[in-house]
């Protein structure tokens, strides 16, 4: 039992991770950013070739991953997003067109993707050994994935709520047009938490790199997974996130192990459904309101 | 239509995944065959054709983009829009199926490879010009049952088998004649337990199928699932004395990724080593797609497309004429000798293990080629 | 009067031109006219519940597979009709159910959970289909030609519309525009909000199953992963979003460019199509930001100013 | 005089925090009544559980006998209750006109077409409006914001009228326009429940006053005596306003 | 000193304001007294920053123009507003909100000593320091707004109808306030329907009205002006 928990934490620990970049960018930057599973997808080729092709091991990849990914996400903010987010001032259709903006750069992350890497099924093994961890058998990998994501949840939800900073970023979340009365760089501060984001998604896809199976077309599913976990754990709520998604990750653990594996994804939706109506905010959500 | 004298190509089209959940699938065992020939033959001069004469393919190609209502339009749009000479099948047993009707009623002759599918007889009764060439579930999961016995009888293994297969139509087909094949064989299944597509984490099922006691691991599944179960068996240090897993075991990601470690491991398909044309296949293909083949699929898709090429030879464009080759004709291709019996290639390799960095056949047993299996499979390699 | 007399008659005028379309074309053009009718179903469907009120379904595709999945599983039993029938009645029924438990949901919580949803109801039939019945893919040989099927996509389509347009004046339509402005106005003022948004959702909902069951016979094989595919859903989304949700005939506008421009892409660009797909959508929404119609209207409005100004 | 609303010791609580604490009071059918209070004494709290906003924790609300606490809005709102919110609550993407539309067409002996836009004209007119249907409801400022959201209510021809500061913010010519208009409402038999803080407009229209603090009520009765009742002064009006 | 010179703004076609000139002094109080929909509301957000004026306006702090200057860099110019409708952030606490008011650099020094003064202002905001602002009553929504806007250490507090909602024991108090406020030095340009309260408090004010500045005296001159005031009250009514 406790070895089947301790599977599923480390389970949820990378479904965390995953998903905590996706609440910044939908929680604070308010993109609702359908590319979110192709850029994650993009920064584990990228950490393949960097293992494959150079013999750089993902964890010193990260530094150059990392930076590089923050980039693009700045640049991505500046270029496509920033007009939108202007332009709805007046319509206030940033939702619909994030959507719909997103689904298209989806695409094009794809199609680049795929040209430059091809359709094919990817993986490499890194840091796959046992570890025996009270009893259960974890693969150092995932063990890393969950300590990054403890380590990454905890020092972003400290700062977010206890520096001055991290409560500027949340005020542009809770009312934009207040934000510049008290001296917020409105533009600035939404395009670092996309950034910040997109970053989060590219660490979520080295980890992720490190122990499982990807092409180029498996990005969606990270996307939906990282939105019900988002959704689940309360809008922009970090810890709501790790919650939810360390959650998942012994849900899914125990109905494999208990059930039936074949109910898994069923019992990972339903445990969504219940909460979302027993809760309609999610598990930290504000109530109500919007 | 056009005689042969007015053209100057041959135009084949096909509709494949090159986006979406099957492109990693089609990516690997289809479209670079199909590629692959296109360019040989176009390089040798173009298609032969009865009267000597050779044209080259013209190729038209379309992205279904992993959506079947997309590989339905795409196939009518190849047959009266762009009115092609010749049809390619798409990837997966549902795409074949779905556009089956089309093919026949369009009077094109599909040549179904990467589709395992027990109804082959059924389909092939009901669109004449189908062509089946994979074989169904149960050969694959007799061939395993017939092994598993003889390393029994051995005294390698106990009577225990532990399956886990994808919910999807591959796993469903194998799991189904599995239960059969092992009941006939009176082999006890220990657990049986089906995984959605798509999961990730296998570490239950492999703890539970540790737990059940069986010596042997089966697991019908895709490759995705296939890499991550190799990963993870490693991880938790299980070593069932015969390990057999589905698609994914024969790409070459697949021995790329784990070296060494993968010695013994079994799945469908397979190769002779000593035949020379399959060997020199695979380089070519290596050369020009700059990957290898996959071991199981890869080499009969080839096969389809030289049979095809020489049914053209002998017959021309003629679609129904070459059809009708292909049914009762005799082909040697990089398989040998084929010939379909009831539209259906019977002579396959139905399960195959690594043995020295070579993805070896070991079943049917009694087919010339056939390697004996090394079991127990050694235990992974320690960390 | 004479104007009414005057519409319909170009209604059922243009309706026929459409029906009689099939026959001047190959199969191909068929497959394309089915294909987009479908989608100009799916999406005018769509919007009816999701345009006035804002709540963004991504339950498009569990609706669509169980009308596919209940041909799949009933053609050989009942006739046609009775299938249709049948499929018409879960789907209202799964709606009805589906509709009662979120109703207290609002806004991006809406969209996941119904995203969620359909991805249950496919977990749960391909559960089903392994552990009970033993197979998963389903064949469906149903005697219906293509011809026939545009048909009565054609059909839904019209009727579809056409319930659009009542619904937009009728109170009801009042209704859903105020509760898509002000939930809490709407309640105020006497609205029963969860029976107008139920009931919508429920009529959308039917639609939907039906142009599911409807295309169903046009695959032979039919397997969870087929028809439940989420493509279905957000391209019935992005279309209904691009040719602007509210309005009548824009999911409709936005169904046909974007079907033909999918076609268009893939038919040439088969490698570069999801690039060039994703540049032009990026393209489409900073060019044409209220969808397509709306951006059709703008620029006859500033020709007519310009007209008039001359 | 018949009771029109009876509210006995109703209750409202949010996690620890006890908004409304065992207030009764009455309204009977045309009197014009003034609630009034501290900030956050749990005025709008009190409006809210009369118009089914918020479901009361406990405690009974009848309207004509009728148990009302705890219906949905749109039931109550049938019931014959209207109301106005603290901070202008317009549709914006409607016009003027069909915001009042929106009230007529889902009352009672509801109006549709033609019948509809006319009588939402007479009411725009009847608020200050007059011919200005046709603006888009996002457009206009915060008074007529205000005026239109009146007419709103009235639309739906209630019995009860919750008015919640809607005199606020008006500078003393309107404030005098808006005093006249429910003047007129509570002559034609119109009973009013207002919160409202321009005490001027408190003496000018109400003839009874009930005063909460911290969730209880303090006083209740003639509007004269209550504002000078020395618990009000001290804990709502100040010294300088005695 | 603050002062607008010829500031005109524009909504589509509609002209808001027509060449406003006006000026605070430091530690001046000023009102601006008009109609609704005279235009004083947009004045404020014209100066604040997120309303684009027409050519030839121009707002000047201490002679050096603002105009232009991108909104968020206003308070750090000791410039702050409290808006209509309070434009509190809703989903944080009081205290949350307090520590951002105090985000312009300028506002770092002296943080506590202000905080501690706003408390003392607002008593209930001392007792509801972590109560979510979305769930407190207007009143005390308003005095949020006015203790965020404090907490910039402005020197010139803008106020757009601060009054609105109080109850009149804490209108009393809010004014007694200001009056503090305004001995620390800051210039106060109030916006105001209470219109005998904010003269007892300001030095001088203006009158607005359809968009222009149509009068101009001291508050004493105001308060007596029967006719002034008559004339602007009657005057945009309509
Ligand atoms: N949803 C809520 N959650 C928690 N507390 C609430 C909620 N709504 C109101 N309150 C609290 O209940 C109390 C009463 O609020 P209410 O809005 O009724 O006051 P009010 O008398 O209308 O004040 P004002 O005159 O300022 O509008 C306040 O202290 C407020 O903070
Ligand atoms: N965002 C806007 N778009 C269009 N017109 C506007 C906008 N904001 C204000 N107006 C118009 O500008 C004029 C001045 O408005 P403003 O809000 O500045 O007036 P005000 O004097 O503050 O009135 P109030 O006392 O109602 O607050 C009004 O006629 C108003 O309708
Ligand atoms: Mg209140
Ligand atoms: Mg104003």
């Amino acid at each position: 039992m406790i070895a089947t928990l301790i599977t599923g934490l480390v389970l949820g620990g990378t479904y965390a991770l995953v998903a905590m970049g996706l609440t910044l960018q939908y929680g604070i930057s308010r993109i609702m950013n359908l590319a979110y599973g192709e850029i994650l997808i993009f920064a584990a080729f990228a950490a393949f070739l960097l293992f494959s092709t150079f013999g750089i091991n993902p964890i010193l990849g990260l530094g150059i991953i990392l930076p590089a990914a923050f980039a693009f996400g700045y640049v991505i903010y500046g270029v496509m997003m920033r007009p939108l987010v202007t332009r709805s001032k007046k319509s206030g259709t940033l939702e619909v067109d994030s959507i719909l903006a997103t689904f298209g750069l989806l695409f094009v992350i794809q199609g680049v993707m795929l040209v430059t890497f091809g359709s094919n099924y990817t993986s490499y093994s890194f840091l796959n050994t046992g570890i025996n961890v009270l009893g259960a058998n974890v693969a150092a990998n995932r063990l890393l994935a969950f300590a990054l994501a403890v380590i990454i949840g905890a020092t972003l939800f400290t700062v977010l709520t206890r520096t001055r900073w991290g409560t500027t970023i949340r005020a542009i979340a809770v009312n934009l047009d207040a934000a510049p009365l008290v001296g917020i760089d409105v533009n600035r501060t939404a395009r670092f938490a996309f950034a910040l984001g997109t970053m989060l998604a590219a660490s979520g896809g080295v980890m992720i790199s490190m122990y499982q199976t990807f092409n180029a077309s498996m990005g969606v599913v990270f996307t939906m997974k990282a939105l019900v976990i988002v959704i689940m754990g309360g809008l922009g709520n970090l810890m709501g996130a790790l919650i939810a998604g360390l959650l998942l990750g012994v849900v899914e653990t125990l109905v494999a192990t208990y059930v039936d594996p074949g109910l898994t994804l069923a019992a990972t939706y339903c445990l969504f459904l219940v909460v979302l109506l027993w809760k309609p905010a999610g598990l930290f959500g504000k109530a109500a309101g919007r | 239509a056009v005689s042969a004298q007015d053209r100057t190509s041959v135009k084949i089209g096909y509709a494949i995944s090159k986006t979406g959940a099957n492109a990693g699938g089609a990516g690997i065992t289809t479209l670079p065959n199909y590629q692959l020939w296109v360019h040989e033959v176009n390089e040798a001069g173009g298609l032969e054709l009865p009267d000597g004469t050779r044209l080259p393919i013209e190729v038209i190609e379309y992205d279904d983009r992993s959506a079947s209502e997309e590989v339905v339009r795409a196939v009518e749009r190849l047959a009266t829009q762009d009115q092609v000479d010749f049809i390619l099948p798409p990837w997966g047993t549902g795409f074949n199926l779905a556009v089956a009707p089309l093919f026949d009623r369009f009077g094109y002759p599909q040549l179904a490879v990467s589709a395992v599918t027990d109804k082959a007889p059924e389909f092939v009764q009901r669109w004449k010009k189908s062509f089946w060439l994979l074989g169904g579930g149960h050969d694959y999961t007799e061939a395993l049952a017939q092994i598993l016995n003889d390393q029994k009888a051995a005294g390698t293994i106990n009577n225990d088998v532990a399956v886990i297969s994808v919910a999807d139509g591959f796993g469903i087909d194998l799991i189904t004649a599995a239960r059969q094949s092992f009941a006939d064989a009176g082999i006890n299944i220990a657990y049986d337990v089906t995984y959605p597509v798509g999961t990730t984490d296998f570490t239950p099922m492999l703890s539970e199928a540790a737990a059940s006691g069986a010596d042997t691991f089966v697991a019908f599944s895709y490759p995705p699932d296939t890499f991550a179960l190799t990963q993870q068996a490693q991880v938790a240090q299980y070593n069932p004395k015969v390990l057999y897993m589905g698609v994914g075991v024969g790409f070459p990601v697949y021995q790329a990724n784990n070296g060494d470690k993968i010695e013994g491991v079994m799945s469908l398909g397979g190769i002779d080593p000593t035949n020379e044309a399959v060997m020199d296949y695979r380089a070519r293909h290596t050369e020009f797609i700059g990957q290898a083949p996959d071991w199981w699929g890869s080499v009969v898709t080839y096969n389809s497309l030289q049979m095809l090429q020489e049914a053209i030879k002998r017959r021309g464009l003629d679609r129904e004429a070459v059809s009708e080759e292909l049914s009762n004709g005799t082909f040697e291709t990089v398989l040998g000798e084929v010939k379909l019996e009831d539209n259906q290639l019977r002579t396959l390799w139905f399960g195959g293990q690594w043995q020295d960095g070579v993805f070896v056949a070991v079943a049917p047993a009694d087919r010339e080629g056939a390697v004996a299996p090394r079991l127990p499979k050694a235990p992974w390699p320690a960390q | 009067m004479t104007r009414t007399i005057l519409v319909s008659i170009l209604v059922v005028l243009g309706l026929a031109a459409l029906a009689w379309m099939p026959t001047q074309l190959g199969a191909y053009g068929v497959g394309l006219l089915l294909g987009m009718t479908g989608y100009v179903a799916l999406a005018s469907a769509w919007a009816l519940f999701s345009g006035p009120t804002r709540y963004v379904s991504l339950a498009t595709v569990a609706f669509f597979g169980i009308g596919a999945y209940t041909v799949a599983v009933l053609s050989e039993t009942l006739p046609y009709w009775a299938v249709l029938m049948a499929a018409a009645a879960i789907g209202l029924a799964v709606a009805l159910i589906v509709g009662l438990a979120t109703l207290r949901l609002a806004g991006v919580y809406f969209v996941i959970f119904t995203f969620g949803l359909a991805e249950l109801i496919r977990q749960l039939v391909t559960w089903y289909e392994v552990n009970i019945t033993g197979t998963l893919g389903r064949y469906i040989f149903l005697p219906i030609t293509a011809e026939q099927i545009y048909w009565q996509l054609l059909a839904i389509a019209a009727v579809t519309i056409a319930i659009g347009w009542l619904i937009s004046r009728s109170r009801l339509g009042l209704a859903l525009k105020v509760i898509g402005d002000d939930e809490t106005v709407a309640a105020h003022t006497g609205i029963n909000i969860a029976g107008v948004k139920l009931a919508l959702f429920a009529v959308s909902a039917t639609i939907i199953t039906l142009v599911g069951a409807i295309q169903a016979p046009r695959w032979t094989y039919v397997e969870p992963s087929i028809v439940f595919n989420p493509t279905i859903s957000f391209l019935t989304l992005i279309m209904a979003l691009l040719g602007g949700a509210n309005r009548l005939w824009g999911p409709a506008l936005g169904a046909i460019p974007l079907f033909l421009l999918f076609e268009w892409l893939s038919a040439n660009f088969p490698n570069h199509y999801s690039i060039i797909l994703g540049l032009l959508f990026i393209a489409i929404v900073f060019v044409v930001p209220r969808g397509v119609l709306a951006g059709v209207e703008d620029g006859w409005k500033h020709l007519k100013r310009r007209g008039e100004a001359a | 005089m018949t009771t029109l609303l009876d509210i006995r010791t109703l209750r409202k609580q949010f996690g620890g925090l006890t908004a409304v604490n065992e207030v009764s009071f009455t309204v009977a059918e045309g009197e014009t009544v003034a609630l009034l209070g501290p900030n956050g004494s749990g005025k709008t709290t009190v409006l809210n559980m009369i118009s089914g906003a918020l479901a009361p924790t406990s405690g009974r609300i009848t309207l004509s006998g009728q148990s009302i606490g705890g219906l949905a809005p749109n039931r109550i709102a049938h019931k014959g209750v209207a109301r106005t919110f603290q901070l202008v609550r317009i549709l914006p993407s409607l016009t003027v006109a069909e915001n009042v539309v929106a009230a007529l067409a889902f009352r009672p002996n509801h109006l549709w077409g033609r019948a509809a836009e006319e009588r939402a004209e007479e009411l725009l007119a009847e608020v200050g409006l007059g011919g200005r249907g046709g603006e888009h409801a996002n457009d206009l400022t915060y008074i007529d914001q205000k005026r239109m959201e009146l007419a709103r209510a009235l639309a739906a021809e209630p019995r009860l009228l919750l008015l919640d500061e809607w005199l606020s913010g008006l500078n003393p010519t309107e404030l005098r326009t808006g005093i006249d208009l429910i003047t007129a409402l509570s002559r034609r038999g119109m009973t009013v429940l207002l919160v409202e803080h321009i005490m001027e407009a408190v003496r000018a229209l109400c003839s009874r006053a009930v005063v909460m603090n911290v969730g209880t009520k303090i006083a209740d009765g003639p509007t004269a005596d209550v504002l000078a009742d020395p618990a009000v002064i001290s804990a709502y009006l100040g010294e300088g306003h005695a | 000193m603050l002062e607008t010179q010829n500031l005109s703004l524009r909504y589509g076609r509609h002209l808001a304001l027509h060449d406003i000139s006006i000026r605070i002094a430091e530690g001046e109080t000023v009102v601006i007294l008009g109609a609704n929909g005279a235009g004083k509301s947009s004045l404020l957000k014209a100066i604040a920053g997120p309303a684009k004026a027409e050519m030839g306006s121009n707002v000047l702090l201490d002679s050096k123009s603002i105009l232009g200057t991108k909104p968020h860099l206003i308070p750090e110019a000791g410039i702050a507003l409290v808006p209509e409708g309070r434009g509190v952030f809703g989903d944080l606490s009081v205290e949350e909100n307090l520590l951002l008011g105090a985000n312009p650099k300028r506002a770092r020094s002296g943080e506590t000593e202000r905080n501690a003064l706003i408390y003392d202002l607002f008593p209930r905001l001392a007792e509801r320091k972590s109560q979510l602002v979305r769930t407190m009553s207007g009143g005390e929504q308003q005095m949020v707004a006015i203790g965020r806007a404090l907490m910039s250490n402005p020197r010139f507090l803008m106020l757009d109808e601060p009054s609105l909602g109080l109850a009149p024991i804490v209108v009393t108090e809010l004014f007694n306030a200001l009056r503090r406020v305004k001995e620390t030095g800051v210039g106060l340009l109030l916006v105001e329907q209470n219109v005998s309260i904010s003269l007892s408090i300001s030095d001088r004010g203006y009158l607005m009205e359809a968009g222009r500045i149509v009068g101009e005296n001291s508050a004493e001159a105001l308060k007596t002006d029967p006719a002034v005031q008559q004339a602007f009250l009657g005057g945009a009514a309509a």
